[in-house]
């Protein structure tokens, strides 16, 4: 780990500002920087945040099986979730399915998950995708796993929040059903955000700001308390990104 | 009354082809050593639920050839990616998958347990999940004022629920713990097939410190003793997942032959020992 | 974060006149250490419902004055017979009876559970209970070849849902072992008021021996430390039923005036006790 | 306890022969009698009839709370289960509520409690009820907490198998909607069943029978372990008709 803010830490920072003074923040398996994202709001809440981490012992409470977590968002007792998708388009729908045809597709990927629910539900879903190229963020997704927005009449108190990459941070609006540019990430510019993204979005009146690095209280959180419970539920990325190994 | 039986192998024998069998995420309990038994005894067209999503049993499964339908939320291997055998069978069009999302999984299962014919729920209207099951029905819901279109998700039964715990006593409880879904999944399906680490005196559903997490023998058609029936997953609790044999795996199953191989060496020639 | 509190009546302070309050049946965990915080601090027009059934904690509130509404598959005193006060009042015609049977409240907190609007199920039709429930709904089962009513219980929200459990730990985990009506209960509702035997060290919810049996905190608003909180009810697996005490309050809650001594001696004046 | 059969010996062994073979009878809370019939099934099927006993610790094995009972009842893993009534007409309906104007009743009572459910999804429902009178046993119940039959094309897999009185047993045909005597229990006669009976019933050709007595092994069996059994379960009633008191 090197003293240079990593680009690793930039997202958990953002994403962390996105969760502050939220009651309870869940995270799926397999999601390293948003569940870090979720400790850190925590440590800086002093536990006034409760974190639900899928897939760990010591973050997860639940004691009612698999179905607990989606009781737990229908119940509006879940305030931020996060998803993914293989593509998400201008409309913020994910597609966590296949490419191509879906019956004989080009690619196929794990499937929904609870995404058909929880971007329904969950009133501040934020997107995650780590690789921002014309892939992936596309004009219209092949399959639609949870669309971004819905029909006026369907009953839908949650939705999308924000789309954060590794390039860059964009905002929703659900009325209008379109992200705008909120922040380009240090080292990169907003010519390059034009020509990876599949799909039109806004620009902000007054120029795109860059995203800013965590403060230095909330770097030495990360690096320590927060790397340190990372590292039980993500060791190789604790490994990978912090040089921790896993406590005993 | 419960049936205790020798080996996994005799528990396999139970299960019939075509048969819908419910099982438990990679983070559950898995009858890995049922499994095998079912890949031995040459088990053909299974239509497997994962509860809600499903890794390493179902690709074994679908790579040896027994299943005809996928219904789950999701299929993957967790950190070791996606599930090769599954992805060639989907690529090739020779298994039906029927996608989901994990709360229809356990809206059917529950609907199932309360012996109601459906369960509605919230989410799915405008996904390509929802247009692609024909099964499943949007109804008005009839306490709104205005139009609320919700879906309609009808009563899951499997056939047969399997899946691997820690423990059973001799009256056929079986201790689940906090692994809740595999209570739902006996209590919602025909029969269940269950292997434990450990068939233990006395009475689980009665002990003080084991009566919350354990499933009544009623739900329980036959048990069977299978040390590290798990394997080569981890059981929560117990010991952990085997990754290097995971990751062989993975890489062995990325081509047919290499699959085959792995069958050879890890299932078919395994019978003595389960 | 859930609250610690020093008593039965702090708790009390919590639950406003009007709310809509979920108790568990007598054979479960009664708090009536809160119940008699309840009458102490005036309680009004609460709307009781009994999950499924409901007995001494109901006739007690309803004597007191404190009831608007019951609802619930049953009001009984079990081998005590009749609950006098609530057979009063419906004579009287002084408070409002939701009579309901038993799976149409867990149907209804069930729903509210997994956050659905409503839950089907079979039964009812052609009763009285359901021709007396405008609030519930036929519906066509959408599934079924012919007609096929189905009756649609919307689900069911309590504002608090209070009882007395075993033990709790500091983080506001509840330990409830197989009184599981507990834990929909607390899923349930929007709050959550728990008195308990014993608070204890630790976390509950990761403890392989608690955790299954145990509510985490998150749905717990808040807990008091109230020793034999159940009195004169007893708490399974510790002690029993006063019924020496039970038989004495139906003696006396068979008039008015036996009632209002009653209260006087072991209600009005036990406040420094609880 | 006298040497001679008692009454409630009579009901014990009359219920437990329409039990025999069944996988799983329950019994809800405060019923004796039929607790001890279902007791006694068990203990004559050595152990293959399961047995659940509402407010019993030992006889009940349920984990999953007070709903369980009545999800295990609609997966059809309960086969007989027992109701009563306050009123009880000749169609089978049944009266848990309030006699007159539920509004104002004259007389309320507890309430259905699970009736409206088991009634319809248990295959073989027995109804008991001890006070065999024209007041208890009448025409048409004042509150319907459970109909005997339903319409046509109501899912109904369940219902009334028969009704047990203190006089005598009458045998229900679901497609009829009408009960038989199908016997008189010793001591009394079908005329007194004709005046103590507000409603209509059939009479079997060839004359109505005698309920028989158990036979000596199942007396033998009340009187010993079922009794013993009974007085976890019902101790007043376990020591009032058998004289055993509670086992500590």
């Amino acid at each position: 780990m090197s003293d240079q803010v990593q680009l690793e830490e930039i997202l958990i920072g953002s994403i962390a500002g996105m969760l502050d003074g939220l009651g309870h923040v869940a995270v799926g398996a397999s999601s390293p920087v948003p569940g870090a994202a979720a400790l850190l709001t925590r440590a800086r809440s002093n536990g006034a945040t409760r974190v639900s981490v899928l897939g760990s012992e010591n973050h997860n409470f639940f004691t009612d099986g698999a179905k607990e977590l989606f009781d737990c968002a229908g119940q509006g007792r879940i305030d931020a979730f996060f998803l993914g998708g293989a593509q998400i388009d201008g409309k913020a729908n994910i597609n966590l399915v296949s490419i191509g045809d879906p019956d004989r597709p080009k690619a196929r990927f794990p499937g929904s998950f609870g995404s058909a629910y929880m971007y329904y539900v969950v009133p501040r879903v934020i997107l995650f995708r780590l690789e921002h190229t014309p892939r992936t963020l596309v004009e219209a997704v092949d399959y639609i796993s949870a669309p971004g927005v819905s029909e006026p009449g369907v009953h839908r108190p949650g939705g999308p929040h924000a789309l954060i990459t590794d390039r860059c941070l964009f905002s929703f609006d659900k009325s209008r059903a379109r992200f705008t540019l909120a922040s380009v990430h240090p080292g990169h510019t907003v010519e390059e955000i034009a020509e990876q993204t599949g799909f039109d979005y806004d620009l902000p009146e007054g120029g795109v700001p860059e995203t800013a690095a965590p403060d230095a209280e909330s770097l030495a959180l990360i690096r320590g308390p927060v790397a340190q419970q990372l590292a039980e539920i993500y060791p190789s990325f604790a490994s990978r990104v912090f040089g921790i190994d896993k406590a005993a | 009354m419960t049936e205790v039986l020798g080996s996994a192998d005799a528990l396999a024998a139970r299960i019939p082809d075509g048969a819908k069998v419910a099982l438990p995420p990679d983070y559950s309990f898995c009858a890995n050593a049922l499994v095998r038994a079912l890949i031995r005894r040459g088990a053909k067209d299974l239509h497997l639920v994962g509860v809600p999503a499903v890794g390493y049993q179902a690709d074994v499964l679908i790579g040896a050839g027994c299943v005809a339908t996928v219904e789950t939320a999701a299929v993957t291997l967790g950190e070791f990616g996606l599930a090769p055998r599954f992805t060639a069978a989907i690529k090739a069009g020779t298994i039906r998958m029927l996608d989901a999302t994990c709360p229809a999984i356990h809206g059917g299962l529950q609907a199932a347990e309360r012996g109601a014919p459906f369960s509605v729920m919230r989410g799915l209207i405008g996904s390509d999940i929802l247009a692609r099951r024909p099964d499943w029905k949007v109804i008005d819901n009839p306490f709104a004022d205005a139009e609320d279109p919700i879906v309609a998700i009808p009563a899951l039964v499997p056939d047969v629920t399997m899946f691997h715990a820690p423990k059973a006593d001799r009256l056929g409880n079986v201790f689940i713990g906090v692994r809740r879904e595999c209570m739902v999944m006996a209590h919602a399906a025909k029969a269940a097939f269950i292997t434990v680490e450990e068939i233990v005196d006395g009475d689980l559903a009665h002990a003080p410190e084991t009566a919350s997490g354990t499933i009544p023998g009623l739900y329980v058609s036959a048990i069977a003793e299978v040390k590290e029936g798990a394997w080569p997953q981890g059981i929560p609790g117990g010991y952990g997942p085997d990754l290097a044999h995971i990751g062989r795996y993975v890489e062995m199953a990325r081509s047919e032959a290499g699959f085959a191989q792995y069958l050879q060496e890890t299932v078919l020639g395994a019978e003595a020992a389960e």
